[in-house]
């Protein structure tokens, strides 16, 4: 799964520039490839059996004790789905792209490269690797094909990355030296004895830095402005699965090797992922550009994903993987509505936009479903990951559970504002004339809607899975 | 398995035909208005077999439950199932019945409109989320169906969704029944932590009570009132129920006054027994729903849109079920008071709201004094209709309402406090008022000019500009139906006659059903006394608007103008919108969204750029060290070399 | 004169010729860095040079002590001679002297005086245990062609290298005036 | 003890020298007398040498071979630093370090 | 005594002879010297190589040839024959300088080499002497108006500076343990673990390394000299040159080993402050080359991370990041050496449409601006977390956060230089043509940045066995 948008990047370095037809077919093709690979594990992954499939695992730099090894739980395997589903309707959703096409397909591939390989890896050094490689083809991919203020918000968003990789690092060697395994590998890791002042600083050296991706609160900012500037499907594959990395690796890293440190933090998570909650809610009813809403909206979403986190039960983490996962699709299908609406009319203006459900019935029926999705509606599948996280964290911290659920109203009123005002009213006389979203075009957000509604209709697939994992993973804590 | 037992398949039939039918015209038959009709009408029609024969057949068997596992995590196990006892199955019958009519109505009312198959869409998707909450064995699954109904209220009050004021009106119905929904899952996780179950049938059972503390149960009972309160429109979330009346007709009948608006209720007699453990929940949803009973018959009387006095009797007839439901617990009487009045309330208000549709479909207007001055009792069937169904409202003998308030008010006296049943009395007095002041100003009209006093109401030239902005897809969709006055569609009429003869029935079937709903049958001790204040309560009130409408030197301006202050706080619906209005732009917008966003730009975004700019700022200001000056580096070198050896030599 | 003879040992004498030696050298030292005139920072430094080389009598090397004299009066100074004279006018006037400068280099030379004075103060040193007593010449030349052979070589490397250098940095303005 | 016969009277008048010649190097302003000051230098460090190897070294020739080959180094310095200063002055017109001011930042 | 043991410096010693004799003929002809230098320095390559694993000691213990030596003359000769790749172009240097050119590139890479394998301080200081003064003259050769002689003379003289210091430093380790002998005064210094006279010696020793290495407070030159030296012989410092400084500091840095805290915290304050120093000044450049001064400084304070944990791991690191510096460093200055085809001075901004004008060169400066910045995977990526990691294992918790802030920091003025490569365009701006074996290169460098980031194994065993050698 990891080689074939390798192999893809590989084959789109050997094509000239004017074969576009060729580079996006190579590149679709290849997302397609590890999307259905991405939909094998997710399928052959024995439930039952549980624990680690599908491993590969060579010696890679002995003297360092660095291993490759990669495998499939029931944690990432839904990342992995999510990912392969992501890009495949990323790669189409761009098919219109023709600016400096190649290097466009190259990076997203790298990009997708890494993300596979966060989620695939057991190794920490790897781990960060292929953190890293997803993080940093970011910035030329915005910088190039991005708009609206796009220098300013590349700049940021990489330096706010790799700040928190500055601080990931520290964090990742400081329980690789005080471990005195001589190991990166997070499973021998994980049988390690860290002092308690390491687990402490270790955590919060890593729940900061990988916070920086998921968004947490106050380390959100440069997402909104990111995501507004970013393409279309880099915005999808932002939004929908790199920020999921930082949810994963504070599951994985910090939760999974570091309980104490965890047990220590576990309250200033809450705060935080409360507050990022309560506060992309707010912040998002001022906004009047799309990308800036739905930016914030993921602020809150990701919240949620932390505040699940936060509770370490059994329901909060498979309601927070959940979250995960639903959230990256339906952020994909925001963006790709957007991106879509975005690049006939050229404006995300809330207010200068109206009456789109009369002129693109079908692109909005796209954005309402993902709103809907967004506020929490039942038979989408956020709504089940909301329902665990918040049941957990009801359970666990009361207040902040409850601040967070009367969060959702404002969600509602949020997503409404922003679909009343953009696709409802008297459309506007100077976008009348635009097409709707061709069949082509829709089938990548059908593909989307597609996996919202049936996960909203059989979450047991997918909470399942995560579930069995996540016993284990609780238990080993 | 499925196949060999018939009632599990009728369930999931139930639940699942009206889902296919709102995917297929979604996706492929949106614009083919006689497709979509046609898998819409199946879809519903079906659906209406299944539950009359359930009816029929499992009337008086012990419940039906079954239980599949939808999603289960730790705590939380969602089952999907269906649970088939009495209380469900006339709900079902109500539902599928109301929405069968409806469907079949709004072929005349909808034809031609653009979004036809949309809207038959929407209608699906209610009906499976109706049906699917009235026949769910959770609360969970019932809260998801919850959900979905709201949803599709959004959607087909919004229906018309250019004009601001419809998109406005479906935003805010969702936004204001979430804000009581929240309250109810809050209430459902409460209980799932601290009880453990969802299930409607242990929630209903002793056991919670030996489970959880009795404020729990309090505290858990008032937040899922919550819920009650957003979606039956209670005081003070009822404001979102008027504005919905911006969608069809058809989709007031149905949604907004028979069914939807009553699964609030319907959840209260759903778990009836856990609501009625905590004698502190009742008595707060008491004296709520009687203040929405008053608010909002008070705020009818001085109403000019037809459609807004029926919205605002709603809200009170659905105070007054409340209000029948919480005393029956306080007094430890049975659900069946509220439950009758739903009933007998489901077909005479959908029948109000079909009536007032043929008027204002035929009219272009809302507004009744203008339907009145333009001809409306001409159409004899509707106006027949209309004013059977007002009776009934008024509770007059022998019309289905008399039954049931009779009973509700009966509920009332039982209890110490005789207030209640005062207000209750009262209330009836004023819902006769203001149903009889259309039916007579339907009836009995005068000239344009004897209604130009009334406040509220706009005069006719303008009333049509009005009119047809308001409702210009249906209007222009039907080629000006007032103009060539080609008749009333037979489609239209049908679910009238139906619902007019269910309204008369009704009265007469009180003790089939509460046989069916409690297992016996109660001999009611008549309260003569009671009865005849009822009565004289709603004739005195008819006879005032007969005096204040009907007769024919009639003032006109309805005797609330006396008192100017209190029709000006009635016309303005007691300032509630007003409120709300304020609370948002004033705290969410005004304060927190904008001090939020203020914050998050200069505050945490303007921190980060800051320390950004004060990076770049140090590395200016470090440059300066590489002066061009040959000597002053090496100085800088040698000062630096001297000051770290001598550190090292004191250190030593 | 027994009170002379007693105060003029040997020991005194040399004494006497050692101070005046470092007043030499340091006396050099200072004309070198303060005058104002270059050639007179040029003769500073042939003076402080042939202090050096006395210091070096004093530490038992005389061969050391007369390439000392060789190499640098003889050849280096000459070189900065004619590097004076190719590069600026002497009839210019100094321009004034910055006293920041002055005092910023004074305080650096002083602290690095202070640096290394306290860790000659603090050091002990010691003296290998076994010591050859062997300072012929012989020996320097035995060890220049064995153990230091290489860094013979090297050093001839160097210089041919600074010679073909300054050939080529000096030579490359005449052409490209 | 005679001060002649002292370890710490040469190092300290190395040392001496050391600064001296770090003061003119940071002070001149004409480019030669900073190369005679780093002449100064060398020949401090040199001295060093020659004290070492009379006091304490095991092999008195090898400080003294040492000293040799600093001579040889700063001769080798010299050279060079004379042509590029004799360079400086052609391009530049003027041998004094602070009109060599181009590079900065 | 084995020829091959010497092979490499015999090797640069002939061709030092062969342009010698070039430099003496009377016409001119560039291409002849450029073909011929060209050729001898591929074949040193190859002899360096072969030479690769050859053990022994030379001239009397002074010259030690083991894996440590030979990795770094490996690194120095392929430095060298990289320069030289690129010098196809010596536009900044007159015609008839270019033999001398090609002579006193030779001489300072012989200078290195021996500077590599000698273990003996005088051969140390003498050898590093040799190699400066070949740069210093280079320095000045380059055609311009004053800022060569300029940036020429501040080089000597904060050298000379430097060396003093360094000459001083060996004149306290030689008396206080008698010897000259790396293998002498190891043991030697173990007994001065009381007395500062064994780490402020080693430590100004090290002036002399660190000046090279461009360290701070000895960096000051390298801003200066980045700009104001030609393009070819600025990536020969930039790369060849630091590899040999960082090889010595390994090798002397062991010495401090016994003296334990005080020296290593020394080496942190220097660490630290070369790091941000050098990242902090680097963001407000225009010129590109001083920008890679500045962050040639900024490495320098990586590379005594690694130093100063006198660990296998950190020499590991270190080794290991000295190779790669030079790979990346140099794919960054051929890519600029090739933009400023005419041998001025690049600015920032005038990489401009890159992209466009070159997709190979622009393809080549992202993998080394990655490379540098610590982007994986690249072998700077690698690098830099080795160190790191040693640095932690040895309990430098601090030092690894200060370092990865600064990974950050580096980040933004690299990102411009891409900023202005991938972003701006100007369409005025000719296409850059590449010649056949320049494609190669290209590629070449490129498969290296990314094939030894990503399987590091085999470089990281070689680099496991070399710093044995010298631990």
């Amino acid at each position: 799964m990891l080689l074939s948008p390798f192999v893809g990047l590989l084959v789109l370095l050997c094509l000239k520039n004017e074969q576009k037809f060729l580079i996006r077919a190579v590149s679709v093709v290849a997302s397609g490839i590890s999307l259905a690979l991405s939909i094998f594990t997710f399928v052959a992954y024995d439930k039952g059996l549980g624990g680690l499939q599908f491993v590969e695992k060579y010696e890679w730099v002995q003297t360092f004790g660095i291993t490759y090894f990669v495998g499939v739980e029931g944690l990432n395997a839904p990342m992995l789905l999510l990912t392969g589903i992501v890009i495949f309707t990323g790669c189409l959703t761009m098919w219109e792209l023709e600016d400096r096409t190649k290097e466009y397909f190259i990076w997203m591939m790298a990009l997708v490269t890494g993300v596979f390989g966060v989620f695939m890896s057991y190794d920490m050094f790897f781990f960060f690797l292929f953190y890293e490689i997803a993080v940093v083809p970011m910035y030329i991919l915005i910088l190039v094909w991005g708009s609206t203020r796009k220098e300013y918000a590349a700049m940021k968003l990489t330096l706010y990355l790799m700040a928190g990789s500055g601080l990931i690092i520290p964090g990742i060697l400081l329980l690789y030296a005080s471990s005195g395994l001589n190991t990166f590998n997070m499973l021998l890791l994980h049988g390690a004895n860290f002092s308690p002042w390491v687990q402490k600083v270790a955590f919060i050296l890593l729940f900061f830095g990988f916070g920086v991706l998921a968004a947490v609160w106050p380390l959100h900012t440069w997402s909104p402005v990111g995501h507004v500037a970013a393409p279309t499907a880099v915005s999808m594959l932002h939004a929908g699965v790199l920020m999921k990395l930082g949810s994963f690796a504070i599951l994985r890293v910090g939760m999974y090797l570091l309980p104490e440190g965890f047990q220590y933090w576990a309250n200033l998570m809450m705060i935080l992922a409360t507050a990022g909650i309560v506060y992309g809610v707010f912040v998002g009813l001022a906004q009047t550009d799309l990308k800036y809403v739905i930016g914030y909206s993921s602020v809150s979403h990701m919240g949620i994903v932390c505040l699940g986190l936060a509770t370490g039960t059994i329901d909060g983490l498979n309601g927070a993987v959940f979250q995960m996962f639903a959230h990256g699709i339906m952020t994909a299908l925001f963006f790709s509505s957007v991106g879509y609406i975005y690049d006939r009319t050229h404006t995300r203006d809330i207010h200068e936009l109206g009456g789109f459900s009369k002129i693109m019935p079908v692109a909005s029926a796209f954005f309402i479903t993902a709103a809907l999705c967004g506020a929490g509606v039942p038979g989408m599948a956020s709504f089940w990951a909301e329902l665990l996280v918040f049941v957990a964290a009801v359970q666990v911290f009361p207040v902040a559970g409850l601040l967070a659920i009367a969060a959702l109203v404002l969600g509602a009123l949020f997503a409404l504002r922003v679909v009343q005002s953009t696709f409802f009213n008297e459309p506007n006389p100077k976008f009348v004339h635009f097409e709707d979203v061709s069949p082509f075009l829709g089938i990548p957000r059908m593909i989307l809607i597609g996996t919202l509604l049936f996960f909203g209709f059989f979450p047991q697939i997918m909470v399942s899975m995560i579930k069995s994992s996540v016993v284990p993973f609780l238990q080993g804590m | 398995m499925v196949f060999s037992d018939p009632i599990l398949l009728g369930c999931l039939l139930t639940v699942f035909l009206p889902l296919s039918a709102f995917a297929l015209i979604m996706i492929f038959t949106r614009d083919n208005p006689k497709l979509s009709l046609a898998i819409s009408l199946v879809a519903a029609t079906i659906p209406l077999i299944i539950a009359w024969t359930f009816f029929f057949k499992l009337g008086g068997r012990a419940p039906i439950i079954y239980n599949f596992d939808w999603m289960v995590s730790d705590l939380v196990k969602v089952p999907f199932g269906f649970l088939l006892d009495p209380t469900s199955l006339v709900m079902f019958v109500i539902v599928a019945t109301i929405s069968w009519l409806v469907q079949v109505y709004s072929i005349g009312y909808m034809a031609g409109d653009p979004g036809f198959g949309r809207y038959y869409a929407d209608l699906s998707l209610f009906a499976l989320a109706m049906l699917t909450l009235v026949i769910s064995s959770g609360l969970l699954q019932l809260y998801i169906a919850w959900e979905l109904v709201g949803l599709a209220s959004y959607l087909l009050i919004g229906f018309w969704y250019e004009k601001f004021s419809a998109s406005e009106a479906g935003k805010k119905a969702f936004v204001v029944t979430r804000f009581g929904d929240i309250g109810f899952f809050m209430g459902l996780v409460f209980l799932v932590i601290f009880y453990g179950s969802l299930d409607i049938a242990t929630v209903n059972s002793a056991a919670v009570a030996n489970s959880m503390p009795p404020w729990l149960i309090t505290t858990s009972g008032l937040l899922i009132f919550c819920g009650v309160m957003g979606k039956s429109a209670q005081f003070p979330l009822h404001v979102w129920l008027p504005d919905a009346m911006e969608g069809p007709t058809p989709v007031s009948a149905l949604l907004h006054s028979a069914t939807m608006v009553a699964a609030g209720v319907f959840l209260m007699t759903r778990i009836f027994p856990f609501f009625a453990a905590s004698a502190t929940t009742m008595t707060v949803i008491l004296a709520i729903s009687t203040l929405t009973l008053i608010l909002s018959s008070t705020i009818a009387l001085a109403a000019t849109d037809i459609k807004q006095v029926w919205a605002y009797s709603t809200v009170s007839q659905l105070g007054f079920m409340a209000m029948g439901l919480a005393a029956a617990a306080l007094a430890s009487g049975t659900l069946f008071a509220g439950y009758y009045h739903l009933t007998t309330h489901a077909a005479f208000k959908a029948l109000l709201f079909l009536c007032s549709g043929v008027f204002i479909h035929h009219f272009g207007t809302n507004d009744f004094f203008t339907m009145a001055t333009q001809g409306g009792r001409k159409l004899v069937i509707p106006m027949a209709c209309i004013t059977i169904a007002a009776l009934a409202l008024a509770g007059i003998f022998p019309f289905a309402g008399f039954f049931s308030k009779e009973l509700i008010l009966t509920a009332l006296a039982h209890l110490d406090n005789k207030l209640w049943l005062v207000l209750g009395l009262f209330g009836a007095f004023l819902t006769a008022y203001y149903s009889f002041r259309v039916i007579f100003v339907m009836l009995f009209p005068k000239s344009p000019e004897a209604y130009s006093k009334v406040p509220g109401h706009i005069a006719h030239v303008e009333d049509e500009a009005h009119g047809h902005g308001a409702h210009g897809h249906a209007d222009d969709a039907h080629g000006h139906g007032h103009d060539e006055h080609h008749g009333v569609p037979w489609v239209m009429i049908f679910p009238l006659l139906v619902l007019a003869s269910f309204t008369l029935i009704l009265g007469f079937c009180q003790d089939y059903l509460e046989k069916l709903l409690l297992g016996a049958s109660h001999p009611h001790a008549m309260n003569y006394f009671l009865l005849v204040a009822a009565v004289g309560c709603a004739l005195s009130g008819i006879a005032l608007a007969w005096l204040d409408w009907g007769r024919k030197d009639a003032k006109c301006v309805g005797f609330i103008s006396r008192f100017p202050a209190l029709q000006t706080f009635f016309i303005q619906k007691w300032y509630m919108d007003h409120f709300w209005r304020w609370f948002l732009n004033r705290f969410i917008y005004g304060i927190f969204s904008k001090w939020f966003t203020y914050n998050d730009r200069r505050v945490v975004d303007g921190g980060v750029d800051a320390v950004a700019f004060s990076t770049v700022g140090s590395g200016r200001l470090l440059s300066f060290i590489q002066t061009a000056f040959l000597q002053y580096n090496l100085l800088f070198m040698v000062v630096v070399l001297a000051g770290v050896g001598i550190y090292l030599m004191m250190g030593r | 004169m027994n009170a002379v003879s007693a105060w003029l040992t040997p020991q005194t004498a040399a004494t006497a010729a050692f101070v005046m030696v470092i007043g030499l050298t340091i006396l050099g030292a200072l004309i070198a860095v303060g005058a104002r005139n270059i050639f007179h920072n040029v003769l500073g430094l042939c003076v402080s040079l042939f202090g050096v080389s006395g210091i070096f009598l004093f530490l038992n090397s005389p061969f050391v002590a007369l390439m000392e004299i060789l190499i640098y009066v003889g050849a280096i100074c000459i070189a900065i001679c004619f590097a004076i004279m190719l590069s600026e006018p002497l009839y210019l006037p100094p321009p004034p002297r910055n006293k920041a400068k002055v005092l910023g280099a004074a305080i650096g030379s002083a602290g690095i005086f202070v640096f290394l004075g306290l860790l000659l103060k603090k050091t002990q040193w010691t003296a290998a245990p076994e010591r050859s007593t062997d300072w012929s010449v012989t020996t320097i030349g035995h060890y220049l062609l064995t153990d230091y052979a290489l860094i013979f070589e090297l050093v001839s490397l160097l210089l041919l290298v600074a010679m073909i250098g300054a050939i080529v940095i000096a030579r490359g303005g005449r052409g490209n005036p | 003890m005679l001060l002649f016969n002292q370890l710490q009277t040469y190092l300290y008048l190395a040392l001496v020298l050391f600064a001296i010649g770090l003061y003119g190097v940071l002070a001149r302003r004409s480019l030669i007398a900073i190369l005679i000051s780093v002449e100064l230098i060398l020949n401090a460090a040199s001295i060093n040498f020659m004290a070492f190897n009379r006091f304490l070294a095991p092999h008195p020739a090898v400080g003294q071979v040492i000293t040799l080959f600093i001579m040889a180094v700063a001769a080798a310095e010299a050279a060079i630093a004379l042509s590029i200063i004799v360079a400086v002055y052609r391009k530049m017109k003027s041998i004094n370090v602070e009109h060599a001011t181009e590079l900065r930042g | 005594m084995d020829i091959m043991l010497f092979g490499p410096e015999l090797f640069y010693l002939g061709m030092a002879l062969v342009f010698f004799c070039l430099t003496l003929r009377r016409q001119v002809q560039v291409r002849l010297d450029y073909q011929i230098a060209l050729a001898l320095s591929a074949v040193g390559v190859l002899v360096t190589g072969l030479c690769l694993f050859q053990q022994g000691d030379l001239f009397f213990k002074a010259y030690r040839v083991d894996l440590f030596s030979q990795i770094f003359k490996f690194a120095l000769a392929l430095g060298l024959f990289l320069v030289l790749t690129i010098s196809h172009n010596l536009a900044a240097i007159e015609e008839r300088y270019q033999a001398e050119f090609y002579f006193f590139l030779t001489t300072t890479t012989i200078g290195m080499m021996m500077l590599v394998s000698s273990v003996e301080l005088l051969t140390i200081y003498v050898a590093l002497e040799l190699s400066s003064y070949s740069l210093y003259i280079l320095v000045p050769l380059r055609r311009g108006d004053g800022i060569d002689v300029e940036a020429g003379i501040k080089y000597l003289f904060i050298g000379a500076v430097s060396s003093g210091f360094m000459l001083f430093g060996l004149s306290y380790i030689f008396g206080a343990t008698g010897s000259t002998y790396l293998v002498d005064i190891l043991p030697k210094m173990n007994q001065l673990v009381n007395s500062p006279i064994g780490i402020i010696g080693l430590l100004l020793a090290l002036a002399g390394f660190f000046f090279k290495l461009s360290v701070f407070p000895f960096h000051f030159w390298a801003p200066d000299v980045y700009q104001g030296g030609a393009n070819q012989v600025v990536t020969f410092i930039a790369t060849a040159s630091k590899a040999a400084a960082v090889a010595l500091l390994l090798r002397l840095a062991v010495l401090g080993h016994a003296s334990g805290y005080n020296f290593t915290i020394a080496l942190v304050i220097l660490s630290v402050v070369s790091m941000t120093l050098g990242n902090l000044v680097a963001i407000v450049q225009k010129d590109f080359k001083r920008m890679l001064a500045y962050s040639s400084i900024a490495h320098a304070g990586v590379f005594l991370m690694g130093v100063l944990t006198i660990t296998e791991a950190g020499y590991i690191g270190v080794i290991y990041y000295a190779l790669a510096y030079l790979v990346m460093n140099f794919t960054v200055f051929m890519v600029l050496s090739e933009v400023a085809a005419d041998g001025r001075d690049l600015q920032i901004s005038e990489l401009a449409g890159l992209y466009r004008r070159s997709p190979l060169l622009s393809m080549s400066l992202i993998l080394g601006i990655f490379a540098l910045a610590g982007v994986p995977p690249s072998i700077g990526f690698t690098g830099k977390l080795l160190i790191f990691t040693s640095a932690m294992n040895a309990g430098y918790f601090w030092l690894v956060v200060i370092g990865a802030v600064n990974g950050t920091i580096c980040l933004y003025y690299y990102l411009k230089v891409l900023y202005a490569a991938y972003f701006i365009d100007d369409p005025g701006l000719p296409v850059i043509t590449l010649s056949l074996p320049m494609r190669l290169l290209n590629y070449a460098l490129a498969a290296i940045i990314i094939g030894f980031g990503f399987c590091p194994d085999r470089i990281v065993e070689l680099a496991k066995a070399a710093a044995k050698a010298v631990l």
